[in-house]
């Protein structure tokens, strides 16, 4: 079934693509205002393309790497970030009163 | 793969789960505002991955224990995600559509912060 | 003529590389370059796994569809997975430690505008 | 005519994403793109276990089923990051 | 603006590099010298039937070793970052209280995701999973934890008991296979067993939970600091 | 006591679900899931009190399986109502967020419960504070709690009750 798995590959690669620009687009004035402004998009963005690259691992016939990116590229890094912008944004939102 | 009736009726149910997560994807698209696409998101897309989980299974009868648990799995957590994150949006204050009639938790929330 | 796997997904590997180049480049907020980094160590492992690709083969393990004697005519190269493999665990680590100080240069400055750190510029 | 119907499911799930991709870019909110990712990732497994019936292994799965946990806990972090909880 | 412009002219150049590759690039249609060895040998030699598998944990063990002391390095080196200099003891956690249904939920589901992650890692040798992916499926588990009770303080204690000794066992078969069969991270001095059970390919299995262990608790030992340390 | 008894429930729980897991019962598999259900059994030995809250008793159990089949209807029936609601061009829509009232008192149960609201018609568990449920409704059809109550919750809870109480 070669036209199946060329047709989905196609698929998610342009879907990568679309993820990855909206990662590191710019962001608007407005929303860089403060330092976690519009990042947990480009965050979610970034898992998503980690996530869709699994799916392009086991293709490529790599259900080890397919496995791995899934758990650690993808979970565990996402969390890993969001962690840090809890805690950053916590700085911020206490900064604000001592100021 | 032969034409069994019994992989007609895999292909088939795997069609119709196929269909049914259109319809999520065309739900998140086509409703008007996030508790809605939630519900959109989450009905369709658990039927629909659990239909085509078990024509897959109708279609290579020896995966059919981990695809049982694949469904299970899905079934138990998938409603809790949904929840969770409708929780947290209604706290955080997502705007609802113009539609919607009532809000029976903002006013108990109102009454007592 | 349609491209093969392989070559679509290493060109959309080579276009993630970019793309994260370009994003570390240009951004100025710290936690935005710490994701271009991600995306892309993602593109480089797409691309070393796409190499190791053979079409019509499957992957390197042996079950009742692949049993070991004809191993060597149906299985892909394994060499490029174990590799990528490895990478995928140390950019977790990497990542985390760029984390850690990003966090800790927050706690000092209160910022992470990279224009504001201007210690080592010259 | 089983082949037929499985490419046919095959578009279906390739169109759902792409939809589900369309409101994962749109927004507006980001709760709304959460939703969307989480619909993705299920989308994913229904993929995921298309690839493994494509190329008859049945190995694959254990993939999906790491899918599964990845979407539920994916969710719940984000979740609680929106509503200042972590 | 004219950083944009040199950052573009770069990227166009190394895209015309990796356009070249590309179109230079032709398949092979054979396995090269390496990766036949790995798939004729591995097999009768190893008794894995994940080649992956018996290239990272017996092939090229040594190498695994060096990445699982990287990781505890790296994890080391959070902790210290994220503690040094911090005035502890202010909380501005616990704000927003857990609803009920994942606290439940959780209750469940923590047990079940750690026997998925024993799974993944025990079963390293016959499935695609292995130690590091079990690892993290561990480290989610216990992430699920700390989600459900952010107040919840993880015995770092347990944790740094978990990873020495996966790592200490880990170092200690490896003296094994040097003693008792062809050389250090020998897996044979288990019988190798039939291909496909689960109590065969020597001490794969063995190996590859400890190193699911260990990384496991490495991991939720960078998650737990990075969410617990309550600085500033 | 009733330690015990969780942890002997939670310990079956996990070697079942390795068993699905292998699909197999060979003896390595089995040693190996022992060991394995035992350790985390071990573990988690101080939050178990939700486990044994399913009554074992013989009514219980031949309920569960129609409370199963009725879900499957209910999953089935919402979807249909759902696909009618996104397909058709006006999209018919009503939404609004009302409070029903359930009577289970166990936690397991209330879970069970706000899960299978979230699966079927139209109705999304948003919020759950003691025995108030907030349910969002894609089409409200009654702002009146008791009478929600009786459109939403009181076709599980039947089955609910007898099986969590």
């Amino acid at each position: 079934m070669s036209p199946l798995l060329t047709g989905m590959t196609l698929v998610l690669c342009v879907a990568m693509i679309v993820a990855a620009l909206l990662a590191i687009r710019d962001p608007s004035p407005e929303v860089a205002k403060t330092d976690t402004g519009g990042l947990p998009i480009a965050i979610l963005a970034a898992g998503l393309v980690s996530l869709i690259a699994s799916i392009l691992f086991l293709i490529l016939a790599a259900p080890d790497v397919a496995m791995t990116e899934a758990a650690i590229g993808s979970g565990l890094t996402t969390f890993l970030f969001f962690f840090v912008l809890g805690r950053i944004r916590r700085h911020e939102t206490s900064g604000d009163n001592h100021d | 793969m032969i034409d069994t009736p019994l992989n007609l009726l895999g292909a088939l149910l795997l069609v119709a789960g196929a269909a049914f997560l259109l319809l999520g994807g065309l739900g998140l698209v086509r409703m008007p505002d996030l508790f809605n696409r939630i519900q959109a998101g989450t009905k369709a897309t658990t039927l629909g991955t659990l239909l085509s989980l078990a024509g897959v299974a109708c279609l290579q009868p020896d995966w059919g224990l981990k695809l049982l648990l694949i469904g299970l799995f899905i079934l138990f957590t998938n409603p809790i995600s949904s929840q969770v994150l409708a929780r947290a949006a209604h706290r955080s204050g997502v705007e609802k559509s113009s539609l919607t009639s009532i809000d029976r938790l903002a006013e108990d929330q109102g009454a007592q912060p | 003529m349609m491209p093969s796997i392989a070559q679509l997904a290493m060109a959309t590997g080579f276009i993630l590389i970019l793309i994260g180049f370009y994003g570390a480049l240009t951004q100025r907020n710290l936690l935005r370059m710490i994701v271009a980094f991600t995306l892309s160590g993602t593109g480089v492992n797409i691309v070393i796994v796409a190499i190791g690709y053979m079409h019509g083969r499957t992957a390197p393990i042996l079950d009742a569809t692949v049993n070991a004697a004809d191993a060597v005519s149906r299985v892909i190269d394994p060499v490029p997975q174990a590799l990528v493999l490895t990478a995928i665990v140390i950019g977790l680590g990497v990542t985390a430690l760029m984390l850690a100080y990003a966090l800790k240069l927050h706690e000092q400055r209160r910022s992470l505008d990279i224009a504001k750190f201007t210690e080592l510029k010259w | 005519m089983v082949e037929i119907l499985v490419y046919l499911a095959a578009t279906l799930v390739g169109l759902a994403l792409l939809l589900a991709l369309y409101r994962f870019v749109k927004g507006p909110s980001a709760a709304d793109r959460v939703v969307a990712f989480d619909v993705l990732t299920i989308v994913g497994i229904t993929g995921i276990v298309l690839v493994a019936l494509a190329e008859g292994r049945g190995i694959y799965l254990d993939v999906a089923l790491v899918y599964a946990l990845l979407s539920f806990l994916g969710v719940i972090v984000i979740a609680r990051y929106l509503e200042r909880g972590l | 603006m004219i950083k944009r412009f040199i950052a573009l002219t770069l990227l166009l150049a190394i895209g015309g590099l990796f356009a070249s590759l590309l179109l230079g690039y032709t398949p092979d249609s054979e396995l090269n010298q390496t990766a036949r060895y790995y798939a004729e040998r591995t097999s009768p030699d190893i008794g894995a039937a994940n080649i992956v598998t018996a290239i990272i944990v017996t092939y090229r063990g040594l190498d695994t070793l060096g990445e699982v002391t990287v990781l505890f390095l790296s994890a080391a080196i959070v902790g210290l970052v994220l503690a040094l200099g911090g005035k502890s003891g202010k909380t501005g956690r616990g704000t927003v209280p857990v609803g009920e249904l994942l606290t439940t939920g959780t209750r469940y589901l923590a047990p079940l995701i750690m026997l998925l992650g024993v799974y993944v890692f025990v079963n390293g040798h016959l499935t695609p999973g292995g130690g590091f992916q079990g690892g993290a499926i561990l480290a989610s588990g216990v992430l699920l934890l700390l989600l459900a009770d952010p107040l919840k303080r993880f015995s770092h204690v347990l944790i740094a008991t978990i990873e020495s000794f996966a790592g200490l066992l880990y170092v200690l078969i490896g003296l094994f296979g040097l003693v008792l069969a062809g050389g250090f991270l020998d897996n044979r001095f288990l019988p190798t067993g039939e291909l496909g059970a689960l109590f065969s390919a020597g001490a794969i299995p063995l190996i590859y939970s400890l190193i699911g262990l260990k990384v496991g608790a490495e991991f939720a030992s960078m998650l737990a600091s990075l969410s617990e340390s309550e600085t500033s | 006591m009733a330690k015990a008894r969780a942890s002997v429930l939670l310990f079956a729980t996990l070697l079942g679900f390795w068993l699905l897991l292998n699909g197999s019962l060979a003896t390595d598999v089995l040693v190996i899931g022992v060991i394995a259900a035992l350790v985390i059994t071990l573990l988690f030995r101080d939050s178990l009190a939700v486990v044994s809250e399913f009554r074992a008793t013989p009514h219980a159990l031949i309920t569960a399986p129609s409370y199963v089949f009725y879900f499957l209807k209910e999953l089935v029936r919402s979807n249909l109502r759902l696909a009618s609601i996104v397909l058709s061009p006006a999209l018919p829509l009503r939404p609004g967020i009302v409070k029903v009232r359930t009577r289970l008192k166990s936690r397991m149960g209330r879970l069970l419960l706000a899960n299978s609201i979230t699966l079927t018609p139209g109705t999304l568990t948003v919020e759950l504070d003691g025995e108030w449920l907030y349910v969002h409704w894609v089409t409200v059809e009654s702002e009146d709690v008791d009478a929600a109550t009786a459109d939403i919750v009181n076709g599980f809870e039947r089955y609910l009750e007898v099986m969590y109480g």
